[in-house]
């Protein structure tokens, strides 16, 4: 009816804010929103102290030589429990040293989560960008493929391929990858379809904007969130499943790597010696479930429907 | 229950009211504070009257309207203070519901006080009808309210209904809880087969229903079903809908907009209520549809006397349907007044102001006066005029104390120290009822 | 669309996905590396290499290596498992029985489970149990199944000897006839209660360990799509009818809040399938995902390329059913969107 | 009548929590558990239970040994000689074997009978033989026989005759006790496919027909193999039927043992540390295994082959000193202390201890020597240099532990010096391992174990045998006929004194001009329950080498 007037009465106009102004206003709006969870900032805080200790590795530890990321072995002192002197966390049966395992395993876990999630995200975006913008026969084509692709259980797929490309870090790696990429393309493509039907994208076309340059100032910047948030999780996510692809047996001989510790170190925790997979084993757990718990978090912060959740 | 001598005297005052708000008051808790969305109004509703309850989106209108089914989240709500006492109708004891002299067509009369047996005490204010608390009695006394009482009709039946039952289950449940005895009569059951009385008001177990569905119990489900589908098939008669056999099968998303508010009304008529709320009840629907369907509560309204609380933004519908009208700005009552005197003489600057934005009353054609600024935030708000700020009128008092209801005339009275002094009118004294 | 066509439709689509997945597991695995290594030993000289080589066509272009794999699989001939030391198919279904008994008893306990907790977080949301849940839940989709299976083995097997390993005990398994390959099934069949309670004790312990990341994945869609279910406004007008609160919850809201959470079913499936992979090789269960990983560190290629063929096939054909299933029960979706 | 035991013992370990904690801590020890069965868990699953198909080393290989017979057997407990199915060990001595050397004559025992029922005779065992020659599968061991045997020969009902193409001193000992060479049931074949050049036979793969202690009962696939008592063995009969676990990973096993489930288990030394000290488990672990740890370093690389990153020249290995530095260089102390936790012993050449020919006297690499090892490789100028090399190795098992230590001892060396372990899947590196000429410079396995010296010096050692051939020993060895000569010398040396010397010589020879790193000789060790009676084994194959029928619990 007529009486739009009383349902919403029109705003007497506030000063004007640039563009810059309102997306900081909004980041700082979303920083907020998401650091008001308590779980969210665990979740953070476990990162953060995740980070520090990939990042500080070389400081914090004596780095193996000639190769950091290979375990320190010393075959005088193999399986020694915690507390033993200079092993804290004790040995593994090769008698690796579990703490420096546990240490440059976050940063082979970074390494790996940085590695696999940054790759996909480019090549999921791009893919699913030039799907969904362009669309017709060309999105067709690459869907089908993607449907292709989500046939497959992800472990599953990553494990095959890890299989036939043989144990290394290297082809974890790839084998994540390829398997990863998937989703980013799909979830871009329904984004840029859901904004590419906004009026400010038909509204940049009357103006005369070249399609490249709608696609970065007014599309891109509108549908990168999802893909930010399953990003996160993904950060996760990764170091989840490659640990379990290096558990299986698919990673590197003698690799600071904690899937491959756990690996290792079962043999062992029936005799009682629990130390060398536990603690890999609860690196695992605890990267996982930050990242979950942020992803968690930014994903609540971000959907409308589930805030004061 | 009640507490308050004087709350008792507006009782007893007027003997038609079935509904009394005293002083309620609904807070929200949000993240930077109390939000008032309801902060202290009080109003009567009268048997068998439309009272219009009107008001901007965020007003406090819809809450105050849910605070009679006690329908407000808690949390994030509270009740914070007041009370809404009511007189629940019980069915005629000579026509069983149908209307008859006795019961002036109703089908209902009033129900005697528990506490005095009719004489009159202090918990029934001295009428001896049955006299409750709505924001204190327990939780089952509220439940056996709800729906058969005091029914509510939601904005978007679209909704409203839930998507995944047909309209003979959603209707259905409503006699399954509040007529369970009528149903097993209807059946031909005795009351004491405690399989069939459970079923008929929907608390049968998993392993009760299987038990149902073997051949020597099925023949009595099945004739608890049948009367139960001839209750509903009425109750959607009742709303004009064509061939309610049919209709009742259906799912809500295959019927239209006017069918589904149709229904929604049939349910909340079901159980022919003492006070029908409805929010909104048209907003959603096409401007044709709107109509009939106005005029089907207005029809029915009229029929069963029913007293109705018609909560709407729209101040030329509530001209059309209401005897009376409340205007609610922020949480308090702006002006009261029957529909006439509204539309003759707006008092408060805020309804002038609603006026002033209807299309047709002295503006050119597309233009539109509207009220400039926004609603107050409602967080902890200050003792003055929630007007303050975007009223043309305001004088200093206005932003120190609140403006008390001062009566202007008989039925009329508004909260304004410009255009309701208090202290000035031969009325001067403030109200509580309109 | 009726639903009917809108399942004709898929049909037709399934052999495409399926023969686009043969195509891209065959060429990843085949640029991989040559399938030989399983069938050697380093007793053979060249020349018997040679001969294995042409044996299994290994010398010829690769789309003509594929359709001599895809001629043999239409003949019901999926090549030689080098870890089983028989044909594919010789082999395949008892430990598909074996693997689907595991994968379809923790998708029980994940789908009751998570169900149930789910209902509960929603229902009470931000009270206790729904932080409780939400942390168990969270915790459960990051949990290493490696790990977490390793120490229920540990505590309930090697300390407290609760529970046994493997999948059966031998004796009582040979006692009873087999007709499904269903442990249980078999059991009951043979009107066997201890075999029936042999095969049930064997499963807990893997069934929770496989089940649990499950139960999270459910219980987390559950209590979210009940949350917002719960903010409809049909469970209002419910309440206003005078419905007690167990009726609003069961009879409203939970059941509409079950049909998204039907959606995450077909994921979970696809969670439990892979998790047998681990759950199989930890707690020694003569299943499909142990074949999987014992093919996968022997490289035989001709057992990958099965089992990943049977894994998406079959984690299609569950996304098919959930798909329709949801089509059926939510009125509100539109096919084919 | 087991279950029922079993049953019980379950019940009585559900009584009570606080029960089974007094028990944990050091309460009364575990009940014997699966009574009347002896249960064994193995390292591999069987691929075949043929003996013309199975692979030597193979999980099969335990199987074959309960259920069929050879003519001539190892004693359950030494590398030594015992009749079977043949009634006396030929000899000069007792005339059995020709004065020429060349024909053999084996008595057949009389009155055993095969599990189906039918008699042996001499006809069953020329059968045997003949059929593996036929059938020539490339997975067997048709080799172990083909390559000696001239013609088998049926004398009378009960002695069969062998005619070898020339004196070899390794056939009783290397032959007639292979698995190869196991007699199978005429009947029973021809019944069921028959012979078939080049093919298997799928009655065979999956069914046995023997004359040992023991019948096929079942095999489930991935899970357990079971075999009966035979009532009408012609020997002492076994006391248990057994069961074999198959296809448990090593902690599994470990596990299993120490839960009382399993009564012995197949472990590698690895896990005896975790055994040790454990309530009511024994450790056998006497004895060494005749299949020493190596490293293969390869003279014959084709040029380009190498993996990336490579940066050694393909002659790097033709110098004798490189091939020395490199078994200075490692870690002999870390391997046997650390991966063998001890079990096992320094093995200097090809002649492992406990095969004639071994020689305690010979100097041996046993010890890291950086001194020597940098003094050589400073000669040959690649101190300076450095290199990268590359090592391929099944993953996760002592091999790629011994690959390990390579690596850290030669990067601890120099940090110039890069060693990248490949740890691939088994059956890449069968390929890898497979393939003539080799495309990788070093990797890592053990031996094939053989009861002859004459077996490991052809295989490792000889210029033109197995190896020799495909990683090019005779471009590398100082006198690489010297080595052939003397081998060949050594093969035909009927006196052992004479033979003994020659391997000497041999012996001091080849640690000038090594070409193995030979980590070490692995101990035999198994773990068993201490209520299992009468456990014996012998270091020789098949592993592990246990005789079921003589155990009891």
């Amino acid at each position: 009816m007529v009486d739009a007037s009383l349902s919403r009465p029109p705003v007497r106009r506030a000063p004007v804010e640039t563009a810059a102004r309102v997306r900081l206003r909004r980041t700082l709006e979303l920083t907020g929103r998401v650091l008001s969870d308590p779980t969210t900032v665990i979740g953070l805080v476990i990162i953060i102290l995740m980070l520090a200790m990939a990042l500080l590795a070389p400081v914090i530890t004596t780095p193996n030589v000639p190769d950091p990321y290979q375990m320190p072995r010393d075959w005088g002192a193999v399986r020694m429990p915690p507390l033993t002197e200079g092993h804290l966390l004790g040995t593994t049966n090769n008698g690796g040293d579990v703490l420096y395992g546990v240490i440059w395993g976050a940063r082979t876990s970074l390494y790996l989560s940085l590695l696999v999630v940054s790759i996909t995200v480019v090549v999921g975006t791009i893919i699913g960008s030039i799907a969904g913008f362009l669309g017709g026969r060309f999105d067709n084509v690459l869907m089908r493929i993607v449907d292709v692709f989500l046939s497959i259980p992800e472990l599953i797929f990553a494990l095959a391929i890890a299989a036939v490309l043989g144990p290394s870090f290297a082809n974890i790696v790839l084998a994540l990858a390829v398997t990863f990429w998937v989703k980013y393309a799909r979830i871009m493509r329904a984004q840029i379809i859901r904004v590419k039907q906004n009026d400010y994208v038909d509204a940049a076309r009357v103006i005369g904007d070249s399609k490249l340059r709608i696609y970065f100032k007014d599309i891109l910047p509108n549908s990168i969130t999802p893909v930010m948030v399953q990003a996160t999780m993904d950060m996760g996510h990764v170091v989840l499943v490659g640990a379990t692809l290096a558990f299986i047996g698919l990673s590197e001989a003698g690799i600071a790597e904690w899937g491959v510790l756990v690996s290792e170190g079962q043999a062992g925790i029936s005799s009682g010696r629990w130390w060398a997979s536990t603690f890999p084993g609860l690196m695992v757990f605890l990267w996982a479930l930050a990242f979950n718990l942020v992803g968690d978090g930014l994903r609540d912060a971000l959907d409308p429907r589930t805030e004061g959740r | 229950m009640l507490t308050n001598l004087e709350e008792h005297d507006a009782i007893v005052r007027a003997p038609d009211v079935i509904a009394s708000v005293r002083d309620l008051k609904i807070h929200f808790r949000g993240k930077r504070g109390m939000v008032h969305a309801v902060d202290g109004i009080s109003f009567d509703i009268r048997d068998g009257e439309t009272l219009g309850l009107v008001g901007e989106t965020g007003c406090g209108k819809s809450v105050t309207a849910r605070a009679f089914l006690r329908l407000v989240q808690t949390p994030p709500g509270v009740y914070a203070g007041g009370s809404i006492t009511f007189r629940p109708r019980r069915v005629c004891d000579d026509c069983s519901g149908v209307g008859c002299r006795e019961c002036d067509g109703t089908g209902r009369v009033a129900a005697h006080c528990p506490a005095c047996g009719g004489k009159g005490c202090r918990t029934c204010g001295g009428t001896g009808e049955e006299t409750v608390d709505l924001l204190s009695i327990p939780d089952a006394q509220m439940r056996a309210l709800r729906g058969n009482r005091i029914a509510m009709i939601f904005q978007d039946p679209g909704k409203a209904l839930n998507p995944g039952l047909t309209v003979r289950d959603q209707i259905s449940e409503v006699f399954l809880q509040h007529r369970t005895a009528e149903i097993l009569a209807a059946a031909g059951v005795s009351p004491n087969d405690v399989l069939l009385r459970r079923q008929a008001s929907q608390k049968s177990r998993a392993f009760e229903k299987m038990l149902l569905a073997v051949p020597p119990l099925r023949s009595g489900r099945n004739r608890v079903d049948a009367a139960l589908d001839t209750m509903v098939a009425d109750a959607l008669a009742q709303t004009q809908i064509p061939n309610p056999r049919k209709v009742m099968d259906r799912y809500p998303h295959e019927l239209s907009g006017g069918m589904r508010q149709r229904v929604m009304i049939a349910q909340a008529l079901a159980c022919n209520p003492d006070l029908l709320i409805a929010d909104e009840p048209t907003t959603a629907l096409d401007v044709t549809v709107q109509a009939r369907i106005l005029e089907l509560i207005r029809e029915l309204q009229q029929r069963h006397k029913t007293a109705v609380l018609y909560i709407s933004h729209d101040l030329s519908l509530v001209r059309r349907v209401c005897d009376r009208v409340m205007v609610m700005y922020a949480g308090r009552v702006a002006e009261t007044a029957t529909s006439q005197q509204l539309f003759r003489r707006p008092t408060h600057p805020y309804t002038r102001g609603l006026l002033g934005a209807l299309p047709g009353r002295g503006a050119h054609r597309g233009r539109l006066a509207a009220i400039d600024g926004t609603v107050p935030e409602l967080v902890d708000p200050p003792a003055a005029c929630r007007f303050v700020g975007r009223c043309p009128d305001e004088v200093a008092a206005c932003s120190r104390t609140d403006p008390p209801m001062v009566e202007i005339e008989p039925e009329h009275a508004a909260a304004c120290f410009v255009h309701a002094p208090p202290g000035k009118a031969a009325a001067t004294r403030p109200v509580r009822t309109p | 669309m009726q639903i009917r066509d809108y399942i004709l439709r898929r049909l037709m689509v399934l052999p495409l996905l399926i023969i686009g997945t043969s195509i891209i597991v065959f060429v990843l695995t085949r640029v991989g590396g040559s399938p030989i290594g399983i069938y050697l030993s380093h007793e053979m000289g060249p020349e018997q290499v040679q001969q294995i080589r042409e044996r299994f066509h290994l010398d010829d272009p690769l789309p003509v290596q594929y359709f001599y794999w895809a001629q043999g699989v239409l003949s019901g001939d999926f090549g030689w498992s080098g870890v089983s030391a028989a044909p594919v198919t010789a082999v395949f279904p008892s430990k598909l029985a074996a693997t689907m008994e595991l994968a379809i008893a923790s998708g029980i306990v994940a789908v009751v489970l998570g169900i149930w907790m789910g209902t509960v977080a929603g229902a009470r949301r931000n009270k206790w149990p729904d932080h409780v849940i939400r942390v168990v839940s969270i915790a459960g989709a990051s949990l290493p199944l490696f790990w977490f299976a390793i120490v229920l083995l540990i505590v309930f097997w090697v300390h407290l000897g609760w529970f046994p390993i493997g999948r059966s005990d031998p004796v009582i398994f040979d006692s009873i006839a087999h007709p499904t390959g269903f442990y249980t099934i078999d059991a009951l069949i043979a009107l066997s209660p201890r075999a029936f309670w042999d095969a049930i004790w064997h499963l807990i312990l893997p069934a929770i360990a496989l089940g649990y990341g499950a139960t999270a994945i459910v219980a987390r869609m559950m209590r979210s799509s009940l949350v917002e279910e719960l903010q409809e406004d049909y469970v209002e007008a419910a309440r206003a009818k005078g419905l007690p609160e167990r009726l609003v919850l069961k009879r409203h809201a939970r059941r509409n809040a079950l049909i998204p959470t039907v959606t995450v079913i077909g994921l979970t499936f696809g969670f439990l399938l892979q998790g047998t992979v681990v759950a199989e090789i930890i707690f020694r269960w003569p299943g499909l995902g142990r074949w999987m990983a014992d093919a996968v560190l022997r490289g035989d290629q001709a057992t990958i390329m099965a089992y990943v063929m049977f894994a998406s096939i079959l984690f299609l054909f569950v996304n098919l059913v959930v798909d329709v299933v949801y089509a059926y029960l939510d009125r509100r979706v539109v096919l084919g969107e | 009548m087991t279950a029922e035991v079993r049953g019980l013992g379950r019940s009585a370990r559900l009584l009570g929590g606080a029960a089974m904690v007094a028990l944990l801590l050091g309460g009364p020890a575990l009940a014997q558990q699966n009574s009347g069965v002896l249960v064994h868990a193995a390292d591999d699953e069987p691929t075949t239970l043929d003996p013309a198909q199975v692979e030597p080393g193979e999980g099969g290989e335990t199987v074959i040994l309960q259920v069929y017979e050879r003519l001539l057997e190892f004693a359950p407990d030494k590398p030594e000689l015992i009749p079977a199915l043949a009634t006396d060990v030929p000899s000069l001595d007792n005339k059995l074997i020709s004065a020429d050397g060349l024909t053999y004559t084996f008595p057949i025992r009389q009155g055993v009978k095969f599990h189906d029922g039918t008699d042996l005779t001499a006809q069953d065992v020329k059968f045997s033989w003949d059929r593996v020659l036929e059938m020539d599968l490339p997975e067997g061991n048709a080799g172990a026989l083909k390559d000696i045997v001239a013609e088998t020969k049926v004398v009378d009902d009960h002695t069969f005759q062998v005619t070898l193409k020339q004196p070899t001193a390794t056939f009783l000992n290397g032959a007639v006790v292979a698995m190869v060479a196991s007699v199978v049931s005429e009947d029973a074949v021809k019944a069921n496919g028959g012979v078939a050049a080049g093919q298997p036979n799928t009655f065979m793969q999956t069914n046995m027909v023997g004359t040992g202690p023991y019948k096929f009962k079942i095999w489930n696939r991935g899970e357990n193999l079971q075999l009966d008592k035979n009532d009408t063995y012609w020997g002492t009969p076994a006391h248990l039927p057994v069961r074999i676990e198959i296809g448990s990973d090593p902690d599994v096993r470990v596990l299993g043992l120490r839960a009382g489930e399993f009564d012995m288990i197949e472990t590698d030394p690895t896990f005896i540390p975790d055994l040790e000290g454990a309530d009511g488990v024994d450790i056998y672990q006497e004895g060494l295994l005749l299949e020493p740890i190596h490293i293969g370093l390869n003279l014959n690389i084709p040029e380009g082959s190498l993996p990336p990153g490579d940066t050694i020249p393909v002659d790097f290995f033709h110098d004798p000193r490189i091939r020395q530095a490199f078994n200075y260089a490692f870690d002999y102390g870390a391997f046997l202390n650390g991966p063998l936790a001890g079990f096992g012993a320094f093995n200097p050449h090809y002649i492992p201890q406990g095969i004639f020919g071994y020689d305690a006297s010979a100097p041996v690499y046993a010890a890291q020597d950086k001194a020597k090892a940098e003094a050589l490789f400073k000669e040959t100028g690649y101190w300076d240099k450095g290199f990268t090399v590359s090592i391929i190795t099944e993953e996760a098992n002592l091999f790629a532990a011994a690959s390990l230590i390579l690596k850290d001892s030669l990067e601890k060396l120099n940090p110039k010096f890069r060693v990248n372990v490949l740890s691939v899947a088994e059956a890449v590196f069968d390929e890898a391992h497979a393939e003539n000429p080799m495309k990788y410079a070093m990797w890592s396995k053990n031996a094939d174990p053989a009861a002859d010296p004459h077996a490991y010096l052809m295989a490792y050692v000889h210029p033109d045998g197995d190896w020799g051939e495909v990683h090019g020993f005779a471009k590398g060895y100082r006198d690489p006929k010297k080595v052939a000569d003397l081998i060949d010398q050594g093969g035909v040396e009927l006196d052992p004194a004479k033979r003994a010397a020659i391997y000497a010589e041999l012996t001091r020879l080849l640690f000038d001009d090594p070409m193995w790193i030979i980590a070490a000789q692995e101990g035999v060790t198994m773990a068993y329950r201490d209520w299992v009676k009468g456990f014996v084994m012998q270091p020789l194959w098949p592993r592990p080498s246990l005789k079921f029928a003589l155990m009891n619990k």
